[in-house]
């Protein structure tokens, strides 16, 4: 038991019946688990199940031990079914075996050699996996039941698939084949660079909340050395943030806008956002916020005429943006394709553990801003909207009412910022300490776990909001008809590049004439 | 003679900066600058220069090009020569015409071996079941409550309350929808259909199909603007500059009106008109029976 | 192909693939459509089929994953076809050019593009990490001939 | 009703911003001071030192060895501009601009090279670069005859300087240097 983290030691006999007890009595959001490989430290694999007390805003570790050679630890998917994924990331990057449930490739190509798990520590880091350069592709007949969507396709952004199985014009199935964007990252960390260095690579996980990574990881850091960040680089953490989760919500409106047709709701919307976006490169140097964070405080300060730069752009914006989503929001289309779409019940949205908006529009009112404060949220006051629908709707709408909370936060934190340094001078970072920190990016809570090591983290886990969303899309698009798709898929903002720090999978059956 | 080279020169290159002219104002209404206004000349242009990724069904599909291309020139030709000579048979042999030409243009996009294509298509079908049928169905009540005193003659107060109005409002929604801009643009603007209709052309091809596009625009606004202009049915070269001008607001108007609306679902968009049609139609025809009988 | 590449200078469509970035550039280039910067002006429009491509936008270094996809992609634009490729993850692997999961930028694309036999017109590389908008239109002016290139290789020696 | 002719609004907002469209190139960009952009390294002060190449995280800067020669190349197609080299180095050999025009045809462009000759140490093997072993002389004067040497010869005279001190015995090697 450490400030507000508890670690439990759980005996395998016992996990199960613990994880349960946190999930299903005392009502823990299960965030993610992370497999080690400790054999050079101990002997022994271990995986670390993390769940968040929200209302006590307490982390509960739990650890588990298993032998180095054939690692068998018990499956809490029965009882928790948001472990899924991770537990079968585990069993692929780490070769740990769940007991009591089925095994499937999750996150490595279906021809990646058996018996090689990349994140283990004997696994050299230059490793390549066997390229092969043709993709498969769909027979004619199949193509009409089955419309694929991606990788490379105007709905997405982002190379990722989905397979919709349509009867007519409703979707009666969905198949999502994923990472493609994996890059690996947490491999690259354990081996190449060093603390501060990863700062940077922390940003380039995901281009919209890059500084919310950047921010993550530094967090877990310093909470694994105990240092204490100068106030003032607290705040000025925060405010960025909010002005990353401004530009990242207005992103999210105008492509929304966009695919329900309305392109001139689109247009305004980013005209709108191009005034935030010139504020993030005035505050961080950077239009996407990167390269301000070290491990230790920020790089750059807020001086009082950015500060009154900053006030002024937020007025104009929030008024501008009012008056904008007043109109948009009456377009008859736009109404008619966005109330009663792609909903997302309760129950579900609680037993997949699902993150940030989506989790707050089906009436889940976690916010890890508010419940695990970190930064500078402690000082700011602000209310967090939570809608009953859980369709496209209510999502949309807790995202405009998000964008007129931050501009309030960031001018609450801009009015009381302290006087002193933005810098920790001289600090050393001991080995085998445990730092895990949520943070509440524009897309739900972002979990980042770092076991520090000689030089650089022992092991980095990063788990990102979209992870714990993407499960939930099946329900969404059930039956629902095939035009609503796209909006629905971009209802839970992905942001498959931070999905995918993993391993490549392979993803077959595209049409090879979209390319 | 000199009449059918102006109407065709016009009618084929009016399209084709009338687009431009659009795009200019779309982004006015953006509040940015847009192209200038012969780029849809320069993209067409381009596209006629680029290697076109071969389909097998191509032959067939020039077929329907060269089919549609020559029903939309004759009876543009054929609804001017109507603005001037007020004869009815030219303009009943333009309408079925111009169905004929629309019709082919909706099926081309079945002919190619591309899902998206096809569910693309299969949506132009049915949507243009629906505005075709109207536009014809309000352009013959139209025509019939001009001619319902023998010669051409504008209607009596009643007429234009309960026939003529109606059918109008009709005749717009449908020529409307027959462009194919918001919320109707469901066939290729559909984010998930990768450009439905279009995904498969290329090169030539590809700028075939979107100035065949601007044609059927430009004919059936043409369309509509004869027939406001029959209300008058003034002397002959007089109504056919006319009729150019109103055909050319008209497509302003209609810029304006796509650029606030969004994009309708392809299973609400033609439920909605057929209600709204079903409704407006039984006025005029109710209001032709009275009048005739009673 | 000379002459067609002078044609494309009046309109030029692109289609715009994400080979593993980490969407910074990607949004940056819708951003270049947006009002502020309206690409638009320069007969630039986005397009949602290669086939319709006549410039080819890469955003990321490439991961293994994505490489087939970016191939077929590329040999799905018609001729003539200029590939450009954006932000410091594409020009030359960026942050990740040696990781086990990448090819590290264009160039070793362009050298597997050549071992297939697909040829592309042009190449263009536009640094930044992220691009500016600004940067993506000084690339589209340099194709249209608009401005001078302002990089050139530089050699000194310090004693 | 009201709510049905809110959609027009949009025209009334559209003429309130009017045009806001930067006519870039033909004006300049919408650029704060802050922008983060090429790195210039000046040739005179740079001396080699590789703070740079290590703290750099992609890479980007790289110090290419030979026998006589150290050649740091900057390859800008792989910076990220996060300035951490500007940050790190100790003679502010580094400055940052706000250049962002830095499209291509050829990437040969991209390239940027340094060269440093080494300051050979007395047993012929290659050095640090001239300019370092200045720049490390004038701040710490002490080692001068230490510092002009290479790792080895330097332990080896270490070791010869204390057995001269401790058994009065001098080494061939202490002679030598």
């Amino acid at each position: 038991m450490e400030d507000n983290t508890v670690y439990i030691n759980a005996p395998r006999e016992h996990l199960v019946d613990l994880a349960s007890k946190l999930f299903n009595d005392f009502t823990c959001s299960f965030r993610t688990c992370i497999g080690i490989d400790e054999r050079p430290l101990n002997g022994h694999f271990s995986v670390t199940h993390v769940f968040t007390d929200d209302r006590n805003s307490l982390y509960v570790l739990l650890k588990t031990y298993a032998e180095a050679e054939a690692p068998r630890i018990p499956s809490i998917t029965n009882v928790v079914p948001a472990a899924d994924w991770c537990e079968m990331e585990a069993h692929d990057l780490l070769g740990i075996e769940f007991v009591g449930r089925d095994h499937y490739r999750l996150v490595l190509p279906p021809e990646w050699p058996e018996g090689v798990y990349p994140l283990r520590k004997d696994v050299p880091y230059d490793y390549r996996p066997r390229v092969r350069g043709v993709s498969e592709r769909l027979s004619m007949s199949t193509e009409l039941g089955v419309i694929p969507i991606g990788p490379y396709h105007p709905a997405l952004h982002e190379p990722e698939y989905f397979e919709l199985y349509v009867e007519g014009e409703r979707v009666v199935d969905l198949k999502y084949r994923g990472f493609h964007v994996h890059r690996g990252i947490e491999k690259l960390a354990e081996s190449r660079m060093n603390y501060q260095q990863i700062n940077f690579l922390a940003e380039r996980i995901c281009g919209i909340c890059g500084f919310e990574h950047s921010t993550c990881y530094a967090l877990a850091v310093e909470k694994a050395a105990k240092l204490e960040v100068p106030e003032r680089a607290q705040y000025i953490r925060s405010i960025v943030l909010e002005v990353e989760r401004i530009h990242s919500h207005l992103l999210w409106l105008g492509v929304a806008f966009h695919f329900v047709g309305y392109d001139a709701g689109f247009m305004h919307t980013w005209r709108i956002r191009e005034k935030i976006m010139y504020l993030a490169e005035l505050l961080t140097g950077s239009r996407k916020t990167y390269g301000i964070n070290l491990v230790g405080g920020v790089r750059k300060d807020i001086n009082e005429e950015k500060k009154q730069k900053t006030l002024e752009v937020l007025r104009e914006v929030s008024s501008e943006f009012k008056q904008l989503v007043e109109v948009a929001i009456n377009v008859p289309q736009v109404r008619r394709r966005l109330v009663g779409t792609g909903t997302l019940p309760k129950e579900y949205a609680v037993k997949l553990s699902v993150e940030g908006p989506v989790a707050r529009a089906s009436g889940i009112d976690k916010d890890a801003r508010r419940d695990l404060p970190y930064a500078a949220y402690k000082y700011a006051s602000f209310k967090v909207p939570v809608y009953g629908e859980g369709d496209n709707m209510a999502r949309a709408l807790v995202r405009v009412e998000e964008i007129l909370e931050s501009i309030s936060i960031i001018e609450q934190l801009l009015d009381k910022i302290p006087k002193g340094p933005i810098m920790l001078e001289d600090f050393e970072i001991p080995e085998g300490r445990i730092g895990v920190q949520v943070v509440e990016a524009p897309r739900g809570g972002d979990v980042h776990f770092v076991m520090t090591g000689r030089g650089r983290p022992y092991r980095w886990r990063v788990r990102a909001p979209t992870y714990s969303n993407i499960p939930a899309l099946k329900i969404m698009l059930k039956d629902q008809p095939l035009a609503d798709a796209p909006l629905t898929i971009a209802s839970i903002d992905p942001c498959f590049s931070c999905t995918d720090r993993v391993i490549v999978v392979r993803s077959d059956g595209r049409i090879e004439r979209l390319g | 003679m000199l009449c059918t080279a102006i109407t065709l020169l016009a009618g084929t290159s009016l399209p084709v900066f009338l687009d431009g002219l659009e795009r200019k104002l779309k982004a006015a209404l953006q509040s940015r600058i847009g192209p200038p206004i012969t780029q849809t000349l320069y993209d067409l242009l381009k596209l006629m220069i680029k290697e076109s990724k071969q389909v097998h069904t191509v032959p067939y599909i020039i077929l329907y090009f060269t089919s549609f291309i020559s029903c939309a020139l004759t009876s543009m030709f054929l609804i001017t020569l109507y603005t001037i000579t007020w004869d009815f048979m030219l303009f009943a042999l333009a309408l079925s015409l111009l169905m004929v030409s629309l019709t082919a243009l909706t099926l081309i996009p079945l002919l190619i071996p591309n899902p998206f294509s096809y569910i693309g298509g299969m949506r132009e079908v049915v949507l243009s079941l629906v505005n075709e049928s109207a536009f014809v169905a309000s352009v013959a009540i139209y025509i019939v409550s001009l001619h319902f005193k023998a010669g051409f003659s504008t209607p009596s107060t009643p007429h234009l309350l309960v026939v003529t109005i109606p059918a109008l409002a009709i005749m717009f929604t449908s020529g409307y929808a027959l462009t194919g801009r918001p919320p109707f643009d469901i066939a290729e603007a559909e984010p998930e259909l990768a450009s439905g209709v279009l995904v498969e052309f290329s090169g030539a091809l590809l700028a075939l199909y979107l100035y065949s596009n601007l044609l059927k625009r430009f004919l059936v606004k043409l369309f509509v603007a004869t027939m406001l202009v029959t209300l008058i049915a003034g002397n002959g070269v007089l109504s056919v500059v006319l009729t150019c001008l109103i055909t050319i607001t008209l497509w302003i108007l209609f810029t304006v009106i796509s650029v606030t609306l969004g994009r309708s679902r392809v299973d609400l968009a033609p439920r909605t008109l057929a209600k709204y049609y079903i409704g407006l139609f039984i006025i005029p025809i109710a209001g032709l029976v009275v009048l005739a009988y009673g | 192909m000379e002459k067609k590449l002078e044609r494309l200078k009046r309109s030029i469509w692109i289609f715009h693939l994400n080979t593993g970035s980490c969407n910074a550039c990607d949004i940056e280039i819708l951003d270049a459509l947006t009002p502020f910067h309206d690409a638009e002006r320069f007969g630039v429009k986005l397009v949602a089929s290669p086939r319709h491509a006549d410039a080819i936008l890469l955003t990321g270094p490439i991961t293994l994953e994505s490489l087939p996809k970016v191939i077929n992609a590329i040999e799905a634009a018609p001729r003539p076809r200029i590939l450009i490729a954006l932000g410091s993850c594409a020009c030359g692997g960026g942050i990740w050019h040696d990781t086990y999961s990448t090819v590290g930028g264009v160039n070793s694309l362009l050298k597997i593009l050549k071992e297939r036999g697909i040829e592309v017109d042009a190449v263009y590389c536009v640094p930044g990490c992220p691009i500016r908008p600004e940067a993506l239109l000084y690339a589209i002016a340099l194709i249209k001939g608009l401005v001078q290139k302002k990089v050139k290789p530089e050699v000194a020696t310090a004693e | 009703m009201k709510r049905v002719f809110k959609p027009v609004e949009l025209i009334v907002i559209a003429g309130k911003t009017g045009r806001v469209t930067i006519k870039y190139p033909f004006e300049g960009p919408l650029i704060s001071q802050e922008f983060r952009g090429l790195i210039v390294i000046s040739p005179e002060k740079c001396i080699g030192c590789g703070a740079c190449v290590n703290a750099c995280p992609p890479n980007a800067l790289e110090m290419l060895e030979s026998p006589d020669k150290k050649i740091l190349r900057y390859y800008i197609g792989r910076c990220i501009f996060c300035w951490r080299c500007i940050d790190v180095c100790p003679v502010g050999a580094i400055k940052g601009t706000t250049e962002f025009e830095l499209a291509t045809n050829d990437f040969l462009d991209l390239y940027t090279y340094i060269t440093h000759s080494r300051a050979h140490c007395t047993c012929g093997t290659g050095g640090e670069p001239v300019r370092m072993r200045r720049y490390v002389i004038e701040k710490a004067p002490i080692v001068e005859n230490y510092a002009s040497k290479c790792p080895d010869c330097r332990k080896k005279s270490l070791i010869n300087a204390v057995s001269l001190r401790k058994v009065g015995f001098v080494g061939e090697e202490a002679r030598t240097s």
